[in-house]
C-alpha cells in the first residue's frame, strides 16, 4: 500500500489489542448516513506513471526569455541555495516548537532575523509571513493597531502593485479602516509629495511608501517619510530587497527613518514557480515588537549557559492570544527562509550591492535599446532601479503574445493593472539577462512593431 | 559550540562566483536614493556557508530522521516524489506573468486539483489561492461575511467556536471583524449542544469547526449542529485541519458545512518546512461560490477544439472576497499535493484515513493498558488523541512540558502539549498512517519508561533535555522567559574580528 | 576568490608566520626553467554564466524515446534514491579509511553488499568497481589467479557485449593470459552446449556465462556451468541484475553454482548519463574470497560491544600489498552504490521481481508488435528476458537515423559489434515503456520502412 | 542504536508506488531458467528507508561537515554548481548509444574539456575514459608496453617506481604485466638519483613519478631524472594525483612526462562519494597519441559549416590500447570537470595551487612552532607535508594511530595516516586550499592539545574515539583484527520477524 507500512500481521496484532474487528470498526462513532460511499478520483497512479505525467507536463511549460519583473525576479541563485535547504532536516521538520530538538531551524531563522533587519535598517524581524502582498496587508494592520491615530486614514498610493492594493484591500475590508488610495504623477510616475498635503491634519494612520514602486520609478522617500512622520503616521516601507543592496534601507529614510518595512522575499534566492512560494518579510523599530505578527526567533541559554534559540514574544500569537492575537497566521514560509539566509550568507555585501547595481545597469541598457526603435518612449521621467514603464506606439496584448511566440516573455501590460494604459508596456532585466539578450529583445519588438496588422 | 554565520564573518572574504562585476556607477541614481554602506551580511565563503547550514540542518529533528508525533500537525511522510516533480525546471521557472500559453501544464494540473479537492470534500467550486490553513480560514469567514452582506444582513457578526478550537479560529474571525464566542465541550468531547442552542441568534455569522476536532474525536452530533446554526442564519464553516482522519470516508459538504479549508501540509503531504509552506486551499458550497477569492483556474475549447486553462479573476468572479495572494498562491506546493492525489487515488485516501485511525487507537490502547490516562476514555481515538499527564505531575511533581522535554532525549519528536488547554497537563498524539507498529511499541516503552523514572528520579525529568545529543549543538533545556523578558532577536555584536 | 576564503589580512598572516614574502616564494624549490608562463584556457566565468552554458546545452540533448539497451538500461528510479543519495554526508565524504568517522558509509555498504551476494547467491560482494565491462576483466583475472589450472584457457562467448570484450582483451593483454572466443549458435543466437566439447581436457582456467546474453538470448546456464565445473574451471557469471529479480542467480547454476558473478550495476538506481557513471559489481563464493578485487567491508565490535563496520581483507589491496595486490583499484563508484541500495531497499523482492516480470512482457509485446511489420521478423529463437535481436529488410543505419529524427532511438545496431549483421537491430522495452510507446514505435518503424529512399 | 535495513524488514511490507502490476506469468520462459524464490532484498516502506539512509548518513564525517585534511586525497570544496550543472536532465537521461545527435551538448563540454586537460598537462593528445586515476595508471603504463612493442623491444618489463610512491603505482605495473623496482628516496626527499641510474636498463619500460611526491614535496631534479630514463629507453609516467599543488604552474609535460592521469575528483573537485566516482583522464605526448584509449571525442566540421562532435573508437586509433570503460567511462564526473575549470580559469588554476600551498606551509610552520616533528624540515610543504609523531610515541607510548582517533573526538577526519611508509608513525596533512585560516588554527590547537593529553593520560589517545558523538550511531574504536580474521561479510540473520 502506498506509504503506509502495515504487514497484515501487524494490523492483525493492532486490532487485537484495540478489540475490533477490522478498520472499518473504528469508524464506528461517525453518523452512518454521513459515510461517503467511494470518491470519484482519477485512479491511483505508481510514482513511475506520475513521475511521466508531470514531466510531460513541465516540458509543456517553457518560460523562455524573460523580462518581465512586476513583483516576481529572475535572479542568480546559486546552486548551493537549494542543495542544502532541501536537506531532509530542514524540508521535514515543523514549526519550532520543541527548541532544542530545533535548533537548527531556530538559529538560522535567528540569522534570518538579522539579516533582514539589518538590510532595512530596523530593529527586529520576524520569521516570515505568506507572501509581499498579504506581508503588506499584516504590516497595514498592524500599522493601524500601533498609530497615534487609530481609526485613521491609511495612504496607499496608486504607485503599489495593484495586486499588493488587491490584498490589502481584502484584509482590510471587514475591519472598518479607512483605505485612501494616493494618485501618482503622470508625469513623473511617482507620488508628488504635495498630493500629500490635502491630507495635512486629517488624522493619517499611516503612510506606505514603496520603493522602487511598481512602475520601477524611484519615490522621494525621504520627503514622503518626513511630511508622514510630523502627521503622527506610521510609515511602512514596501520594499523590493534586492534593490537595498543599492538604495536607502527604509529605517533611514528622512529624519526618523520608517517604522515597518515589508516586502516580498522571492528575489531571495526563490524561484519564480509562477507565483509561489515565495515569503514576506516584516522588520520592524523597536516601539512597534510586540505589534508585531508572525513568529519571532530569540536568543536565550540553558542552564550550563550555552547559548540557544527559541519562538518567543508568544504572547503575540494565535496559539496564546486566539482572538486578540496580532494575526492569525500560523503556518508561514519557513523553508524559504532557509533558502533566502543561505542565498544571502553566500552573496554576501558586495553579491548583493553588485547584483543592484548590475540590474539598474542592465535595465538602463535595455531601455535605451528599445527607446531606440521608433515610437517606442519611457512612460515616466523618475529615476528607476531596475524597472521602466515604455510606451509602444501599439496595443501592448497583440504584441506580447507575437513576442511570446517567438520566445520571448516581453513585459507586464500596464493596462492590466491601471485604466487608459493599453499602450504601456513594464518591462525589467535583472543581472542574469546578458547583453545578446538584450540585443535579441530590441530586434524581436522592432521587428513585432513593424509587422503589418492581421 | 557551533556559532552564527555571523560569527564566522571576516573582512574582505568574498564568494566572486557569485559577485557580478560591478558596472559603471549608477551615476543616474541620485545620491539621496543610495545606501552609504554596504549592507550588513555576512562574508563567508561557499564551502563555509554549506558546512554551517548542513550541520545547522543536523540538528533538527524531523520526520526524515524521527518519530513526530506532533498532534494536530499530521507530520507524516512526504514522499521525495512530490517534492521532485513539482520542482521540475518547467514549473519553477515560469514567471507568474507569463502568458497562459506557457503555462499549460501546470494550469491542468492546478484545474484538476480543484476538482479533486471540491470532490473529496463534497463542495460545489474550489480556490486554491490561500496560502495556509489560516488563509483559507480568513477567506471562508470573509466568504460568509460576504454572503450575508450580500444579503442585507451585515449586522451578523458573532463568530461561533468550541472552547477547544484551534488558535486561528478565533484570531480570524477577528481579522474578519467578528466577535467570538466560545462554546463549551461536554465531558464526551462533543460540542454542549444545548449551550449552541442557547448562543445561536441574529447576530450569529456562523459556526467554525473541526471535525474530527482537536480533542482527538469525532463530533457526532454534527449535522444537529448545522440544522441549529442553519436554522439561525448562519453558516457553518469546516476547519479540515484535521482531513487525514476522514478523507475518503466522510465528506464536510455532506456534514451540512459551507466551507472548507485543506491544509496540503497535513492532508496530503507537502513537507512542513521547519514552518511553511503549505497551502490552505477552500472548498464552498453553491451559495458561497460567488465569493471565492480570485483567481480560480477555469477550462476552456480553444478554436482547435483543445482543452486550454486560464486563470480567471475579478472579471469573472465580480462577487469574489478579492485576492489574498499577489499572484496566484503557493502554486509548488499545491502541485505536491496534485501529485500526492495521483498517488493515491480515491481508494488509497480512504485507506490513509483509515490507517491514520488504526495506528492512532492502538498507540492509545496501548497507553492506556500501561495505566495512563486517556482524555476521552468512552470515546474512539480519531487520528490523533489525547492523554492527560495530571495523575503523574500530582504524584511526582512532574509536568507535561517536563514529559515531553525526556522525550527528546528518547530520540522522539514530543507530541503537542498543553493543545487543547480544555485537559489539564495533556499530550496531543498523532502518529500518522506513515509509521510502523515498531516504531509505535517504541514510542509506549518510551513512555513507560518515563514514567517510571518520574516517580524514581523526578529530577531527570525536570532538567531534561540535558543536551540532545547532536554533535556541537546540544542545548539543555532552554530558557523560555529569559527570551521574552529581554528579547534578543537579532545579532548586534560586531560582524568581523 | 572563487572557493578561496583567505582575506588580505589572512595572508598576511600567514605568510608572516612561514616567514616568506609571498605566495610566489613558496614555489622557490621549482627549478624556474620548469614554471610556465599562464595557460591558455578559456575565461573563468561567474556560476551564473556557466549555469546558462550548461543549461543551454543540456538542453541541446535530448534522448527521446528510448528502445535501446545494449549494456544500459532505462528504469523507473525512486525520486527518493537520489534525493537520499545525494546528501552531502554521503556525497563528499572519502573511502571511509577511518571507520568511526565512516558508519553512514560502511554500514550502507554492508548492506549494499548483502543485497548483491544475496541477489546472485553468492557468500559475499565486494563495493564496487569502475562499471560492467572493467568489473568483468577483474573478474578474469580473479578466476585466472584462482584457476585449478593456472595460464589456462579463459573462455568468452561472443555473445558477450562486444565492449565488454574489448575492455577484457585490453586488461589481459599485458597478462599473457589466453583468451578464447566461443561462437554462438547462427539460429538460437547463444552458445551451443556442443561447442564447447572440443575444449575438453585442454585446461580451461575459467568460462564466462553471460545472463541474459548480448542478444537478450538465455543461455543454457546450467548445462554450460555443470561443463565448467567438470573440466576444473572456474565459472563466472556475468548478469544484469534486474533479470535476477525473474531469473536463477548465479550462484544456483547447474549442480554447484558459478563460482565469481558480476555485472554493470546500472540498473538499480543509476541514470543513463551517456554511459557513466555506472558500478561494477563483484561477488563470489568464499574459497575465492581472498582473490576479489577492491574494498570489502565486515562487521566487527567496539570494546563496549557495540556493532561496527569496517574495511577489512585489505592485505589484498595496492595501498597494502602493492604489487602483489589483487587489483590496483583505489577510487570506486562509491556514490553509485549508495544509490543501488537505496534503490533495492524501496523495491523490495516483489518490487525487483515485477519490474524484471514487466519488462520481459514489455519487450515480448514489442516484439509482436515490430514482428507484424512485413519484413521485420526474429533473429534468433532462444528465449529472451529483455532485449530481443531483429532483422530489418533494410540496412539498420538509416533507418535508426531516421527514427531518431522522429524522437525515437530505436534500438542498438548490432552491425556495429558483429560483422555481417548490419540488418540486425536489437531491441529493448523496459517497464518504463507504455503500451502506447510501443504502438508509437511500431508506427513509425513501418513508416520508416516504407519510405522510398532517397 | 541504528540496525540494519534488514533488522527492519518485515514480511509483507512493501511500497506498492514502485512496484509495477505483475504481468500474466512469463510463461514463455521455461521454468529451469528461473529463480525459485523471491530474491532476499529487505520489505521496508519508504519513510524506513529515507529515514534510514537519512541517519546513516549523519554518522559520516565530511567535506560538508567537517575539516577533512586527508593526505594524497585533497578534500576540498566541490562546488554545488559543478554538481548540479552536471546532472541537468539532458545529461542524465542521454542513452550511450543514442545518436550523437542527441548528445552535442555533452559531447562538446568533454570536446572541450579535452582541450583544457591537454593544456594544463602541456601534452598533445587526451583521453577521458579512466575512470579513476588507478586507472588512469594502467593506460598509461599500458601505452608504454604498446609503444616498446610496436619498437619491436617488449622485452622492457621492468617499472621504475619511487619507494614512497602510492601503492596503485606498482599495482599497475604489475597488472600491466612489468616487474617493479623500487628506487630509494634520500633524507631531503628527492629520489636517490644515483640508485635511479644504476637501475635503468635495457629491460627498463619506464618510470612512474608523482611530483610533488607523495612526500609533500617538489621532486627537484625531475629533469635530469627524465634524462636518465629517457637515455636508457624508457618512458615517463607523471601521476597526475597531487597535481592540485602545481595546477597551472608546472606542466608535466615539460618536465618531460610522456604520460599524465588527472584525478578529476582531487585536482577539479569532484566529490569524493564516500569513495567515488571519480575520473581518470590520461594526457600524453605526440609519441603515445596514437595507443590511447578509445573512444575520444573528435570535432569535425558538418555539412552546414558548424561543429560537430562525435565520438572516435578503434576505426581511429588503429593502435589504440582499446576499451577500458564499456561506454565512454564516468561521463557525469567528467562534466562535473568541465564546469569547474570553466569557474576557475587559468587564474583561478594558478590561484588554487598557490593557496593549497600557502595553507599547507602556514599549517606546517605552525605545527613545527609548536614542536611537532617535521618530516623534511629543510624543505617547502607543497600542498601537503608529513609530521612524524615517533617523538611522541617513543615519549608517551601512544600511535599516530592514536592520534588520528583522537582527531576525530575533535570533530577534524584524521590526516592519512602511516602512508608514506618510509616515516614512521606520521601522518601526510593536506588542508586544501578551501579551508580557512580560523579551521587550520582550531586543527592546530587540537593537535597541541591532544599531544597534552598523550602526556598526561595517554590511555585517554589508546582508547580513543569512545564514540563519535552523532546520535544512535557512536561507536568506539573497532576490532579491525577481528574484522579481517572471521570475515562477516553479509548480513545471515533470518530477515523477518
Ligand atoms: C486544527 C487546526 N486548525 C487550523 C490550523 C492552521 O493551519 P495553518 O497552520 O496551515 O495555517 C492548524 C494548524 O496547525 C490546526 O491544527
Ligand atoms: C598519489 C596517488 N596516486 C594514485 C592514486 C589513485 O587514484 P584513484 O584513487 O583515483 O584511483 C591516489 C589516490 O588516492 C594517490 O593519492
Amino acid at each position: 500500500m502506498p506509504f503506509i507500512p502495515h504487514t497484515p500481521a501487524d494490523i492483525q496484532t493492532m486490532l487485537q489489542c484495540i478489540g475490533v474487528p477490522e478498520v472499518e470498526s473504528l469508524f464506528g462513532e461517525i453518523p452512518t448516513d454521513l459515510r461517503c460511499p467511494s470518491l470519484d478520483l482519477p485512479p491511483a497512479l505508481g510514482e513511475m506513471a506520475v513521475g511521466r505525467l508531470m514531466r510531460d507536463r513541465a516540458e509543456s511549460d517553457a518560460n523562455g526569455l524573460c523580462f518581465i519583473g512586476a513583483g516576481a525576479y529572475e535572479h542568480h541563485i546559486p546552486a548551493a541555495v537549494w542543495e542544502i535547504a532541501g536537506r531532509g532536516e530542514f524540508l521535514t521538520s515543523y514549526t519550532p516548537y520543541q527548541a532544542e530538538a530545533s535548533q537548527g531551524t531556530l538559529r538560522l531563522l535567528y540569522e534570518f532575523q538579522t539579516m533582514m533587519a539589518g538590510l532595512t535598517a530596523m530593529d527586529a524581524g520576524n520569521a516570515s509571513l505568506y507572501d509581499g502582498g498579504s506581508g503588506l496587508g499584516e504590516a497595514v494592520l498592524m500599522a493601524a493597531r500601533s498609530s497615534a491615530h487609530p481609526g485613521g486614514k491609511i495612504l496607499l498610493p496608486a504607485t503599489i502593485h495593484p495586486h499588493y492594493r488587491a490584498v490589502v484591500q481584502a484584509m482590510t475590508r471587514d475591519q472598518d479602516l479607512e483605505v485612501v488610495e494616493i494618485p501618482f504623477d503622470p508625469v513623473e510616475g511617482r507620488i508628488h509629495p504635495k498630493t500629500l498635503n490635502r491630507f495635512h491634519g486629517q488624522k493619517v494612520a499611516a503612510l506606505v511608501i514603496p520603493q522602487p514602486n511598481f512602475f520601477g520609478v524611484l519615490e522621494e522617500v525621504d520627503l514622503l517619510t518626513d511630511w508622514a512622520k510630523a502627521e503622527g503616521a506610521i510609515v511602512v516601507g514596501l520594499v523590493n530587497p534586492v534593490s537595498l543592496g543599492l538604495l536607502k534601507p527604509p529605517g533611514l529614510w528622512g529624519a526618523q527613518g520608517a517604522d515597518i518595512a515589508c516586502g516580498d522575499g522571492q528575489p531571495l534566492g526563490i524561484p519564480l514557480s509562477s507565483g509561489g512560494p515565495y515569503f514576506g518579510f516584516l522588520c520592524c523599530k523597536q516601539p512597534l515588537l510586540r505589534q508585531m505578527p508572525g513568529r519571532i526567533v530569540g536568543r536565550t541559554e540553558d542552564p550550563q549557559g550555552n547559548t540557544g534559540f527559541i519562538l518567543t514574544l508568544q504572547a503575540r500569537e494565535q496559539h496564546i492570544r486566539r482572538a486578540k492575537a496580532t494575526s492569525n497566521i500560523c503556518t508561514n514560509q519557513g523553508l524559504m527562509t532557509v533558502a533566502a539566509a543561505i542565498h544571502l550568507s553566500l552573496l554576501g555585501p558586495e553579491g548583493l550591492a553588485n547584483t543592484a547595481a548590475v540590474c539598474h545597469a542592465r535595465t538602463k541598457a535595455l531601455v535605451e535599446k528599445l527607446t531606440a526603435i521608433p515610437g517606442v518612449t519611457r512612460l515616466f521621467s523618475g529615476p528607476f532601479f531596475h524597472e521602466v514603464a515604455l510606451k509602444l506606439p501599439k496595443p501592448v496584448a497583440p504584441v506580447l503574445a507575437r513576442l511570446a511566440r517567438l520566445g520571448i516573455q516581453g513585459g507586464y501590460r500596464l493596462g492590466q493593472g491601471y485604466a487608459q494604459m493599453d499602450k504601456a508596456l513594464l518591462v525589467c532585466a535583472t543581472e542574469t539577462r546578458t547583453e545578446a539578450d538584450l540585443d535579441l529583445y530590441a530586434d524581436t519588438l522592432s521587428w513585432v512593431l513593424n509587422v503589418k496588422e492581421g | 559550540m557551533l556559532e552564527t554565520i555571523f560569527d564566522i564573518s571576516r573582512d574582505e572574504r568574498r564568494n566572486s562566483q557569485h559577485i557580478p562585476e560591478p558596472p559603471a556607477p549608477a551615476e543616474e541614481i541620485p545620491e539621496r536614493f543610495l545606501r552609504s554602506a554596504p549592507p550588513p551580511l555576512p562574508r563567508v565563503s561557499e564551502l563555509q556557508v554549506v558546512r554551517h547550514y548542513t550541520r545547522l540542518s543536523q540538528l533538527n529533528f524531523s520526520v526524515d530522521t524521527q518519530f513526530y508525533p506532533l498532534g494536530s500537525c499530521t507530520m507524516k511522510y512526504n514522499p521525495r516524489a512530490c517534492h521532485v516533480l513539482a520542482t521540475l525546471p518547467g514549473f519553477v521557472n515560469r514567471h507568474p506573468f507569463s502568458n497562459d500559453d506557457s503555462g499549460q501544464g501546470m494550469l491542468r494540473c492546478l484545474y484538476e486539483l480543484q476538482e479533486m479537492l471540491g470532490e473529496i470534500a463534497g463542495m460545489r467550486a474550489v480556490s486554491l489561492i490561500p496560502m495556509a490553513g489560516a488563509q483559507g480560514e480568513f477567506a471562508g469567514v470573509a466568504m460568509i461575511r460576504a454572503h450575508h452582506r450580500a444579503r442585507g444582513d451585515d449586522a451578523r457578526r458573532e463568530m461561533l467556536v468550541p472552547d477547544a478550537s484551534h488558535g486561528t479560529n478565533p484570531a480570524t474571525a477577528a481579522m474578519c471583524g467578528c466577535t467570538v464566542r466560545e462554546i463549551p465541550t461536554n465531558s464526551d468531547g462533543d460540542v454542549d449542544l444545548e449551550a449552541l442552542r442557547q448562543a445561536v441568534g441574529k447576530q450569529t455569522a456562523g459556526l467554525m469547526l473541526t471535525n474530527p476536532s482537536t480533542l482527538g474525536v469525532f463530533e457526532r452530533q454534527v449535522k444537529r449542529m448545522a440544522e441549529i446554526v442553519h436554522a439561525a442564519g448562519g453558516l457553518l464553516y469546516y476547519d479540515g485541519a484535521n482531513l487525514n482522519a476522514v478523507a475518503g470516508r466522510v465528506r464536510p459538504g455532506d456534514m451540512g458545512f459551507d466551507a472548507v479549508h485543506f491544509n496540503t501540509h497535513k492532508t496530503f503531504a507537502t513537507p512542513h518546512g521547519g514552518g511553511g509552506p503549505g497551502a490552505g486551499p477552500v472548498a464552498v458550497s453553491e451559495r458561497l461560490a460567488p465569493y471565492l477569492p480570485v483567481p480560480i483556474v477555469k477550462k476552456s475549447i480553444d478554436d482547435k477544439g483543445r482543452e486550454w486553462f486560464s486563470w480567471s479573476g475579478e472579471e469573472d468572479l465580480p462577487d469574489s472576497i478579492g485576492r489574498l495572494a499577489t499572484f496566484a498562491g503557493n502554486v509548488g506546493v499545491l502541485l505536491r499535493a496534485y501529485v500526492y492525489l495521483r498517488m493515491t487515488g480515491a481508494e488509497g485516501l480512504r485507506r490513509i484515513s483509515g490507517f491514520a485511525t488504526l495506528n492512532a487507537n492502538y498507540l492509545m490502547a496501548r497507553l492506556r493498558k500501561a495505566g495512563f490516562t486517556v482524555a476521552f476514555p468512552g470515546r474512539r481515538a480519531t487520528h490523533e488523541f489525547i492523554i492527560s499527564l495530571k495523575p503523574e505531575a500530582d504524584a511526582c511533581g512532574i509536568s507535561a512540558l517536563d514529559f515531553a522535554k525526556r522525550l527528546l532525549e528518547y530520540d522522539f519528536h514530543a507530541p503537542t502539549i498543553y493543545f487543547p488547554s480544555l485537559v489539564p497537563e495533556c499530550l496531543l498524539i498523532e502518529p500518522t498512517e506513515t509509521e510502523t507498529l515498531e516504531t509505535l511499541d517504541r514510542f509506549v516503552e518510551a513512555m513507560i519508561a518515563i514514567r517510571r523514572e518520574a516517580q524514581t528520579d523526578p529530577q531527570r525529568l525536570q532538567t531534561a533535555p540535558h543536551a540532545v545529543p547532536i554533535p556541537g549543538g546540544g542545548v539543555g533545556r532552554l530558557d523560555a522567559t529569559r527570551a521574552a523578558r529581554k528579547p534578543d532577536l537579532i545579532w548586534k555584536e560586531k560582524m568581523s574580528r
